[in-house]
């Protein structure tokens, strides 16, 4: 099914030159921290902690509803630091979901209420399913899909997982309009 | 929202904690020495009283909800206050609306722990685990997986030090933080 | 183990109701035992539960797939395997099994074996009465001499599937909700809870006032939102589905009972002396000595007099039971049967189906 | 959820094998320009890597290694990766180091188990140092193997020395049944036949298990004891380790992770791949790619209108090509005849020119046949490959009927469209380009680059009940351009039409306005 355009509030909304919009009601903490590559969509609510470290996206990232981007920490012998958050090109977190990766490539789709554990690594070209539960330092491998609790993989993509990506993500961006109703 | 009126704010904050301003807190709580509460962090004393004990850590998106115990509904004016002791760890969107929180508890991301659960000590419920029927969970017990299995630890999960001692430094330089009511006692 | 031999290795399959044996010709243990179930329209399905021939067919193919390149790691083309089977595998399913291997994946031989009789291999014996309790039917055939008497098999709907069933409306007695509880479920409070008690309490428990205190109680959660409770009587009871006569008067013993009347005189007290149990049923705690208490109780009876068997001896394969049948398809497997025995590709090609030992067409000497 | 993001599943292609896949699920072999999904090709391991610390293991040691990763482990209660944790101790005797001594265990991060749960000492080594069990019977178990090998191999020699004395046929039961010829002979009564050919190596024997009377498996204390359901472990905890089945959780013990495998998919008919990855775990690239959506133009629903019981409503499709080569795209209706392409094509019958010919039908000569030799004749449409083997006459296989019922019928518009090529810049070219293409106005709504928008009209059958799921399809033809035959023999690339089947799921059919 073609992706039917979505609507948002212009005044809700901030467009960067780079084509980033970032809904005014979203907690970016530490947003100095916080480098979005451009064509990035940040909704509603959502919370990406860059006080804690620096958080990058890549091109063409949807961080939905709620969803909370946090930096994973590590202990070490001499305390604990937290860890920079990289996201790859084309990445989907749906909403409501918690992620604490140390890693997430390109091409990575997140379904809704899932969490990433702490120092998860997501490569290329993955998918996690709706409601999954990802354990700490969880490696997700290329092509694989992930689900349940504790998530375990329970599948594999198709080969042209990441032409999906591309194609879904970029025809998100370009179906989320400014309401056109004018009042 | 429940259909009771909730009391009037009354928040008190030990020294020595530090509560993000952009915190939700309702109702009358305190809180302990050392504890920490992040940004969007809800706390609902609707019933009662919730008293948080120290070094407990609270992170965004959690959600402490002390509602009427189910066993009180009758006896409305004598409901005891909330003690949650310490070193408890709330994750990120983590619901508790337990009615006994010991100390060295771990509440993992999106795990759900109903009113008719009381939890002692050292125990950990795992990310994404829903507890909901009437139980009492012993000490050191572990939750986890979709169909909540549980296990005994070897011991209590091990305090958050040195994670608290960084987020002290740093989320001041980011936060507005609320500022201490009550000295340490 | 030398290089060259692990690169010889054949996968070797016991395909069982419940659960599926994999691992490696010549190796001591299987590599996994994991569910006989695929992923197939969108659900977890037991391979048993086909409806016809084409979804067998489909499920077997995602089946295979998931041996291959989940667990064995190797293509199946021009390689040969073999796979244990019951003497009473529906022709349907075996007929499918050789028709997805030869067909859709192009393996070089298939060998089959019946259960029952290599698992004797285990013990480097001959003779022996072997009792199989599975998932869905306990059967019991004698082994002369290496020779499967096949005149003397008997076979009863008994095995966990009974157990589950028979626990699951105990447990409904005492809490109500509890006719939804998956087999899941049941398993596992059988495998945690339950085991075989003595002859002398499962009698008392059958009283309508038992004499003797049960034994403790177990609270088991379910899911995390409630709780069941498993009484002691449960818990003791749950098994006693194996040894209750049906109306027939038959049940566990009565089968090797029934088995040795059929057999040779000389041979009856040769096969009590020398019973193998294998099966996943038969390491429930308690079963081997209720089971042999039992059987000396039967003799007692009019209609097995006649057969003057003193003592029954068991055999301890080196193995757990529910894999004895997988080993001692490893162990044939090992041995130049696997070249001189197996059906090639080009022998299955000549009919496009099995021999079958019941077919006439395949007991005779060709030309 | 199933990819659900793009709800891609209600648009599905009819596979050659005739199985229903959605285009991102199928490959194109363009050697026999068929289509091919998962299941009709044939799949094959390509390297072994593990999914935890993504390392490569050539194939032959990861069979020594018995397909485990050797510093990865599973947590034997929730089956959980396991995490390698250090932890410093502090020297017992301040004097003999000054740095503290680095030790390492093994922690679940999801049940929080850990190798001390089970006394075992911490490792002073992060990987590699973990102490493995062996099965406790695998020297008994060996030694049978080679008892039977032995055997075996005598009663072989046995029976070539039999065969050369006695020319007459004897029926042997030993051929059918198993048993050894000695083990028959003793059954009836025979004296032990010495052997004439003296065994070179005389076959060791193993002592012969002894069936014992008493046994004791009934532990009278659980008659007494209360058990802790958390100290006994799950028939899925037992059975991951198949040699013990532990059955208290204070013997579990880590295991090993199996391995991942990449595979490459080979095409049953003319044995190309059609996809082979890259060697490296981490990589998403391939080697060969003979995707069916780098090759097939896409179909998606964009809009349709309500459906009502024997009502004609409208349905727009977007149709785009993913090739480097303009196509044009035409409608057949859904049941007329494709060519399966298992036979022998006549130099020619493949139309050089955009037409719509379909291949002369009388110059199919069916293959499917089965010769009694075996051995048959196989041609492919690239008559350059021929292929002269029983074996993959035997194992292609035969194609299904479709199974999926159409309720609903297409209007099949007799016009044609063009698909101009797939242009990458186009993709930040925010200019509606001008294009010179006549359309039918009738069939092309909108089109941009590569992308075209058909209107085409669907009518739902008569006598469809309300919240019918309404499936329709039609048969879509397009030019193909094959580019191998010109990389090989320098010839132009080849250009035919490829005829397939689509299935489109509409959604639910509603009630009269």
């Amino acid at each position: 099914m073609e992706l039917q355009d979505s609507y948002y509030d212009k005044s809700d909304y901030v467009e960067t030159a780079s084509g980033n919009k970032v809904c005014r009601r979203t907690v970016l903490c530490g947003s100095q921290n916080i480098i979005l590559q451009g064509k990035v969509i940040v909704q509603a609510e959502a919370i990406i902690r860059g006080d804690l470290a620096n958080v990058r996206t890549g091109r063409y990232c949807i961080i939905s509803k709620e969803a909370v981007i946090r930096p994973p920490y590590k202990k070490f012998s001499k305390g604990v630091a937290f860890f920079p958050l990289n996201m790859g090109d084309h990445v989907y977190i749906g909403e409501k979901s918690v992620v604490s990766a140390a890693v997430i490539g390109n091409y990575v789709y997140i379904g809704k209420n899932c969490v990433i554990g702490r120092r998860c690594e997501l490569k290329d070209c993955c998918v996690i399913e709706d409601n999954t539960i990802l354990s700490p330092e969880t490696v997700v491998p290329p092509f694989s899909r992930f689900g349940g609790s504790p998530g375990t993989q329970i599948g594999t993509l198709p080969e042209v997982q990441a032409d999906i990506m591309v194609d879904y993500t970029r025809s998100y961006y370009q179906h989320f309009q400014p309401n056109k109703i004018i009042l | 929202m429940s259909d009771i009126t909730l009391p009037r704010n009354n928040i008190k904050i030990t020294t020595g904690a530090l509560v993000c301003e952009d915190s939700k807190l309702r109702g009358d709580i305190t809180i302990g020495k050392d504890t920490i509460v992040h940004p969007m962090a809800t706390i609902i004393a609707e019933s009662a009283p919730i008293i948080i004990g120290e070094n407990c850590l609270i992170e965004e998106q959690a959600k402490i909800v002390y509602r009427v115990p189910f066993d009180r509904v009758e006896d409305k004016d004598n409901i005891p206050p909330l003690i949650i002791g310490s070193f408890n760890v709330f994750e990120v969107g983590c619901h508790v609306e337990a009615a006994k929180i010991g100390d060295s508890n771990v509440f993992e991301s999106k795990c759900f722990v109903g009113n008719k659960v009381s939890v002692s000590n050292g125990c950990t419920i795992g990310a994404g685990c829903q507890l909901t029927n009437e139980q009492e969970l012993k000490e050191n017990i572990i939750v986890y997986g979709e169909k909540c299995q549980m296990r005994e630890g070897l011991s209590k999960p091990l305090p958050q030090y040195s994670q608290m001692e960084t987020l002290m430094k740093i989320l001041p330089s980011y936060h507005h933080i609320k500022k201490p009511t009550q000295k340490t006692k | 183990m030398p290089l060259y031999e692990v690169e010889k290795s054949t996968i070797v399959l016991d395909i069982g109701t419940a659960y599926t044996k994999f691992g490696f010709t010549g190796e001591p243990v299987p590599r996994s035992i994991f569910r006989t179930q695929v992923k197939s329209k969108g659900q977890l399905r037991s391979l048993l539960d086909y409806q016809d021939s084409q979804d067998l067919y489909d499920m077997l193919v995602d089946f295979f797939h998931d041996i291959y390149f989940k667990y064995a790691l190797n293509s199946p083309k021009d390689k040969p395997i073999v796979i244990v089977e019951s003497l009473l595998c529906p022709i349907i399913f075996r007929e499918s099994v050789a028709k997805v291997l030869f067909k859709h994946y192009g393996i070089s031989s298939l060998l089959l074996l019946s259960s029952h009789l290599v698992s004797l291999a285990t013990l480097a014996v001959e003779t022996a009465l072997v009792l199989d309790v599975g998932y869905k039917e306990a059967v019991c055939i004698p082994i002369c001499y290496g020779l499967p008497m096949i005149n003397a098999w008997q076979s009863l709907d008994l095995g966990s599937c009974s157990i589950h069933r028979n626990l699951q409306s105990l447990l409904y007695e005492k809490n109500s909700g509890a006719e939804s509880l998956s087999e899941w479920i049941l398993e596992d409070i059988k495998v945690r809870c339950c085991f075989v008690t003595k002859r002398s309490r499962a009698e008392q428990l059958s009283l309508s006032k038992p004499e003797l205190g049960p034994c403790p109680e177990v609270k088991y959660p379910v899911e995390g939102n409630s709780i069941l409770r498993v009484t002691g009587t449960i818990r003791e009871k749950a098994y006693e589905i194996l040894f209750d006569e049906d109306n027939d008067h038959l049940c566990l013993p009565t089968m090797i009972l029934d088995a040795l009347m059929k057999v040779n005189v000389d041979l009856r007290n040769q096969l009590a002396e020398n019973i193998l149990l294998i099966g996943g049923t038969t390491m429930a705690m308690g079963f081997k000595s209720r089971l042999k208490e039992e059987l000396l109780h039967h003799m007692k009876e009019e209609r097995y007099r006649k057969l003057n068997i003193k003592c029954f001896k068991f055999h301890a394969s080196p193995s757990k039971e529910n894999y004895t049948a997988w080993l001692g398809g490893a162990i044939y497997g090992a041995t130049d049967w696997l070249n001189t025995k197996a059906l090639t590709k080009d022998e299955y090609f000549e009919d496009n189906r099995l021999p079958d030992w019941s077919d006439l067409k395949y007991n005779t000497r060709r030309p | 959820m199933s990819a659900g993001f793009l709800d891609i599943d209600c648009v599905k292609y009819a596979c050659t094998c005739g199985l229903l896949k959605t285009l991102q699920q199928l490959y194109f072999c363009r050697y026999c320009s068929e289509l091919r999904c998962t299941f009709c090709v044939s799949h094959e391991v390509d390297s072994h890597f593990c999914g935890k610390c993504c390392e490569n293991l050539p194939s032959a040691e990861a069979r020594v290694k018995k397909n485990r990763c050797v510093n990865c482990f599973i947590c034997p209660s929730c089956r959980q990766e396991l995490s390698t944790r250090a932890a410093s101790k502090q020297p017992a005797n301040p004097e003999e180091s000054k740095a503290t001594k680095r030790t390492y265990y093994l922690s679940c991060l999801c049940c929080r188990w850990s190798s001390r749960d089970i006394g075992l000492p911490d490792q002073t080594a992060a990987t590699g140092s973990w102490p493995k069990r062996e099965s406790i019977h695998s020297n008994r178990i060996q030694e049978i193997v080679s008892m039977y090998k032995g055997l075996q191999e005598k009663e072989k020699l046995d029976k070539e020395f039999f065969k050369k004395k006695q020319k007459e046929k004897i029926i042997s039961y030993t051929d059918k049944t198993g048993i050894t010829a000695a083990a028959l002979r003793k059954r009836i009564g025979l004296p032990e036949d010495k052997p004439i050919l003296k065994p070179k190596n005389a076959v060791k024997i193993v002592t012969p298990s002894k069936a014992d009377e008493n046994i004791d498996d009934f532990d009278e204390e659980v008659l007494t004891k209360s058990i802790n359901l958390l100290e006994i472990t799950s028939i899925d905890q037992r059975l991951l380790q198949p040699d013990v089945q532990p059955k208290e959780i204070s013997n579990i013990f880590p295991i090993q992770k199996i391995l991942s495998i990449k595979r490459s998919l080979r095409c049953r008919r003319c044995e190309h791949n059609v996809s082979k990855p890259e060697y490296n775990p981490n990589s998403i690239k391939f080697k060969i790619q003979l995707f069916a959506y780098y090759h097939i133009p896409e179909v998606r629903i964009v809009t349709v209108e309500p459906l009502r019981a024997g009502q004609a409503c409208e349905l727009i499709l977007k149709f785009t090509n993913p090739t480097q080569h303009q196509t044009t795209v035409s409608f057949l209706p859904f049941d007329s005849p494709i060519e399966v392409k298992e036979a022998i094509p006549e130099e020619g019958a493949i139309s050089q020119e955009d037409s719509l010919e379909e291949l002369d039908k009388s110059s199919l000569t069916p293959s499917k046949k089965k010769s009694s030799s075996g051995t048959k004749l196989m041609s492919l449409v690239d008559t350059h490959i021929t292929l002269t083997t029983s074996r993959s006459s035997a194992r292609a296989l035969s194609p299904r009927s479709i199974a999926e019922s159409i309720n609903c019928t297409v209007d099949i518009p007799s016009s044609t469209f063009i698909l101009p090529p797939r242009d990458d810049a186009a993709e930040y070219d925010d200019f509606n380009e001008v294009h010179n293409i006549q359309d039918d106005k009738k069939l092309v709504v909108w089109r941009k680059s590569n992308k075209a928008y058909i209107k085409l009209v669907v009518t739902p059958n008569e006598d469809m009940p309300i919240d019918t799921t309404v499936t329709t399809g039609f048969t879509m033809s397009h030019l193909y351009t094959n580019t191998i035959a010109s990389v090989a023999d320098n010839k132009k690339p080849q250009k035919f039409n490829h005829n397939m089947r689509v299935i489109l799921k509409l959604g639910k059919s509603v009630g009269l306005n």
